[in-house]
């Protein structure tokens, strides 16, 4: 098993690159994706080595280019459609429910749409209000869609290729915060895409969270170790189908769970989990599950104010804290 | 009757079947839905079978066609059987999207039918992408892909319109202008109304044909797919027609008169194709009845099979989510005997 | 305090012939609201006589006319924008998300945007999987945004007015399966627009419902009086804000609850009230609060399986009985 | 130089300090940028000015605007202070939006400045509604909607024109065609590259404009608001022009050479005006220098505004997501002074 370091980016563009290397029916579409090198460089320099056959440049008509990704799904391909980032996505999200979702179950089982739609996501660079958010969960909510959040090199690295082996639609959402940190990356993914993974170990309180609040739990887990609450971390991965099973284990061990979330809090992901935790891990419970989550604003572009919105790691120590002292 | 086609007696005789096949089942349909073995919405295509019949005809069997919810006449004229279609329009698991989609819905895999749409102009960058399926694996086919002429007035329409001229991709675009998007005449819904028209601004050719006379949609469509083919670029049809009945299944018809409908029904693709073919090729009543009660038959087999069709059982009811492990698309499990 | 027995459809009619006698800023704009009468025939006969420049037909173009009443809102006039069903509202929701509701907050609160816009939702009639959704939880997600759900005749008569006199955007869903039904209207509206309501007393088990789901919920409660258990039913009414106050009185009252919600379950609005309860009305509960939402299958055509996949009086009983006899 | 208006001096010397102020301004930006006083995107429109000082020149202040993110000229060239404008992009309280937009959306409800939108093509269906709303009250007013040309592909775009058209209502349309959509050159982006042509299939008047000289945009806007007042119709101006900066703050440029940026430079329409009226009105460097030392007071003046100026307290974080419940819309308690 090799090893080596790379950045999100880094790893996101390898896996392009491999899926285009295995699979020529594989392309990459979206705006920008070429000549520009993507708006968050992802794809930089692909446009050379696979030419303008595999790495097209779309006009601006984010439903057009993503129903044309549909459609040639249907038509026998395995499209990457790059969305920019999921707050333009609004513009396609009739293409992606009402036709990427629903085509296999209304035609009775008979067609299939392996498409794999990617999107950045995430506030953080002072974008303010119309391209900051996290909306992660208006896909995780739709029968016939599967949603991945890598939140580690490995799995930016690995998630596009088993989406790719995924006959259904699946969307990837990688967070801008992440583009430009370095990690790990092996030769094998983590684990199955659909499965939540225990990235630390801990008997005292689970700490459940994905994307771009992973590595806030992580360091949030390290601190609260030296004040003794050892915190069990879950990356979910998968936001749908959710890894029901994995969420429950934990707290069936440590008996309490935050969910961090950078969604707003209102019908948030985080929602959900706490609502399965309620229905299925109720008696495990010793005391009730807790949402950080994004303020209730649309993101203000001060850098203070967008931080004071979105979850922070002091938030999740001070939280586990209160809940093991038995605060509520 | 334009003489560009060498049409001879016979296939003319095979486009009025296919017409009055459509016609006759719709005409049972609306009496199956008051009877409610079919519900939902039904959009009856009664005035408009010459556009999928005309177009039909040329397209070869590995053709894509995309449609919408007024689809039971392109299904049928591109060879779905009638059984397979009245069956999904009772919901039964014989139906052709095993009863999951309805009227709206159809769908046929073997027959590259990519359904019913019913999100208007939904359809249209999902033909542009099979296009480009196609191109990219360097299949000469053309996707036809059919939609009302309210569909314009959407972006959809115009991102669709824009990406298929830009990439050069084999699709034949047509509008079927039946004057109305549900109650909204089209003088109403685009400042310009000469749909050819605005297809050209994408610079794609588009002409506007007699909807009503399906010897002029066949020709039209002839001079399309050999544009399309040689071109390698989409071509646009305006097919000026129009819709005998109610939008769907329950309309007043408060915005258009009866004297209107009247004198469109005069000049409809069937009674006019009847009259032609009586007067230019010896065709006589005997031979009418013969089609119409072949026809018949065909319906009333189809309402066996539809009536003898089973009812998905409920256990099954989150089947057909997501294509089951194996991976082969699974018409083979999930979608029922044609 | 008159009253008078009208249908669903007959009250939303009067609500809007109303908006439009007392304020001429007010105008009534969408798909075939005008010469067709509307798709559901609510706003039949208005054309006639309140004439084109108040009951405007649009083309087919969602994101166009919603933007355009946005537009129109900021310009001073107060548009009821009708989009047709809430499955074509995706096509608009870019309009209504990164337009309608940041502007106030993006312009520092210079500007406001005071549109009602109204969409049909709810399976029932057999339209299968593009055409019968419950997409509430996507607005009631979004700051900035109102989110109404009306389900009685009073509430169809005098929310709207309530919405207009909101100076922000609100959105009101009428489940299309109400529109039939009869029942009495008074003349003035049951309660502030953001209040739930207690439609039932009842002290065994809460009852938390909305919209189309309402009457199935008082049906069962009938029944399960007459097997000695005294349901409370909880009518949310609006979606954003939640009146918590009012769902966590009831459930202080009752120990136990099952939320019904005709959204699909996986990150429902249902979730969102299992979570809300889990934070700050734990303690009270004697029982995990249970969702009753649809099945995670795009609405299928056939009646029988369509009714299968949506929630029923019959399993609101039996789990309200499961959940009282202490079975989880 | 188009003569069609009669231009005094004096006007044309104002005309080029205004695009002087948003040079200068924005070159101060990109430092600032540098220094990480401004954060976020920085979208200049350096080499564009001539497009905004020319329309706003025609404009009165009970017109509407609507601008993108690019909109730093705009704002300026439409009497926002530099102050207020500084501040935004500094995020303090006593921006023109409270901080709470930064540089993609300036805001100022005074000067009908209704932004400052990031959404691509966003902005036209708001431009038609402003509109919409004028002529239903019986405003005699226009509303000036500015937009890339990357827009057009967009299916807003289409449904915005059509929806102005059909209901002939008062917006005066300014594509800036700037060559370029990030790093996507107009023909790999239209199958119709010309943008006038495009609109006028919507049977609305457009006309190509020199968008480097301030002149001509300022004589086409003037034929265009005699137009839509006598009309009540809209008008399209598709103005050339050319983004001499990277698209935003972090650009390789790898799309174009520098040879193409340095040809449009000496088309520049800044140094164009200068030369111009040097030739032809004794326009001395004593009164060029005057001209930039006034804006570089200017300038100065706003860093101090804009460094003095308050951060919101995070108590107030959820602040102005809904309007107040006293209803006037709460410019008093929410936004800064100017
Ligand atoms: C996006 C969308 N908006 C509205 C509707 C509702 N609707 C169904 S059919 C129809 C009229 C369409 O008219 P046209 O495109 O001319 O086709 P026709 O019905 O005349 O064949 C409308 C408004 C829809 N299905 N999808
Ligand atoms: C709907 C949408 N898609 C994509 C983007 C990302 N984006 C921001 S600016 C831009 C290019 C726009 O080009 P153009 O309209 O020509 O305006 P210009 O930047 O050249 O002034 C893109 C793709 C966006 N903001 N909104
Ligand atoms: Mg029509
Ligand atoms: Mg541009």
């Amino acid at each position: 098993m090799t090893s080596q370091t790379l950045t999100y980016r880094e790893a996101l563009r390898a896996s392009i690159e491999q899926a285009l290397i295995e699979d020529d029916k594989v392309f990459l579409m979206g705006e920008d994706v070429g000549k520009y090198g993507g708006c968050y460089a992802v794809s930089k320099g692909l446009l050379d080595t696979y030419g303008a056959e595999r790495i097209i440049d779309t006009p601006l008509c984010e439903s057009g280019f993503v129903g044309v990704g549909i459609g040639a799904a249907l038509g026998g391909m395995h499209p990457i459609v790059e969305i920019m980032t999921v707050n333009f996505s609004l513009l396609a999200m009739d293409q992606i429910i009402n036709s990427a979702a629903t085509m296999h179950h209304m035609s009775g089982g008979q067609l299939n749409v392996p498409i794999v739609i990617r999107m950045a996501c995430g506030a953080g660079k002072q974008l303010a209000a119309q391209h900051s958010h996290s909306w992660e969960n208006f896909y995780a909510h739709v029968p016939g869609l599967k949603v991945l959040s890598p939140a580690t090199q490995n799995d930016a690295r690995h998630m596009l290729g088993q989406a790719l082996n995924d006959p259904d639609p699946v969307i990837i959402f990688e967070h801008v915060m992440l583009l430009n940190e370095s990690g790990e990356v092996l030769d094998k993914p983590d684990a199955d895409m659909e499965k939540a993974l225990v990235r630390r170990q801990g008997q005292d309180i689970s700490l459940i969270t994905y994307g771009g609040c992973l590595h806030k739990a992580l360091s949030a887990a390290e601190k609260l170790a030296s004040l003794n609450i050892n915190a069990e971390v879950i990356d979910l991965r998968c936001l749908r189908p959710l890894d029901t099973a994995t969420i429950l284990a934990s707290v069936a061990k440590t008996h309490r769970a935050i969910i961090i979330d950078e969604g707003w809090m209102t019908g948030s992901i985080a929602g959900e989990i706490s609502a399965i935790i309620m229905e299925q891990g109720f008696w495990f419970l010793d005391a009730p599950v807790k949402r950080l989550c994004t303020a209730e604003v649309p993101i203000p572009y001060p850098s203070h104010l967008e931080q004071a919105a979105i979850p922070q790691v002091e938030t999740i120590i001070t939280s586990a804290q209160a809940i093991m002292a038995g605060e509520q | 009757m334009n003489q560009k086609l060498h049409l001879d007696r016979h296939h003319l005789i095979r486009q009025l079947t296919q017409m009055l096949r459509i016609r006759r089942f719709e005409e049972k349909c609306a009496e199956l839905y008051a009877q409610e073995k079919i519900r939902g919405f039904l959009h009856l295509y009664i005035g408009e079978e010459a556009i999928a019949v005309g177009v039909m005809a040329k397209l070869t069997p590995e053709d894509n066609i995309v449609a919408t919810y007024r689809e039971h006449g392109h299904a049928l004229a591109r060879g779905l059987s009638m059984n397979s279609v009245l069956a999904e329009m009772y919901g039964k698991t014989n139906g052709c999207s095993r009863g999951r989609g309805g009227s709206m819905h159809l769908f046929d895999k073997q027959h590259h039918f990519y359904g019913g749409n019913a999100i208007v102009a939904g359809g249209l960058p999902l033909a542009v992408g099979l296009a480009m399926a196609n191109k990219q694996q360097h299949k000469q086919n053309v996707t036809a892909c059919f939609f009302g002429e309210g569909a314009v007035a959407e972006g959809e329409f115009h991102e669709a319109m824009n990406l298929a001229a830009l990439w050069k991709l084999p699709v034949l675009f047509i509008c079927e202008n039946n004057q109305y998007a549900m109650g909204t005449a089209l003088a109403l819904s685009e400042s310009e109304t000469n749909i050819a028209k605005k297809a050209q601004s994408y610079g794609m050719p588009a002409v506007q044909v007699d909807g009503m006379n399906v010897v002029d949609v066949e020709s039209a469509t002839v001079k399309a797919i050999e544009y399309i083919n040689t071109n390698t670029s989409p071509y646009f049809l305006e097919c000026q027609t129009y819709r005998f009945r109610g939008h769907s299944s329950f309309d007043g018809q408060l915005y258009r008169t009866k004297a209107e409908v009247k004198q469109w029904e005069e000049k409809g693709p069937v009674i006019r194709l009847i009259k032609w073919l009586q007067q230019n090729n010896h065709f006589d009543d005997a031979e009418l009845q013969r089609i119409e009660s072949d026809i018949d038959n065909e319906i009333s087999q189809a309402i066996m099979f539809a009536e003898q069709g089973e009812w998905e059982s409920i256990s099954d009811l989150c089947k057909g989510v997501y294509t089951p492990a194996n991976h082969t698309t699974s018409i083979s499990t999930l979608q029922g005997e044609q």
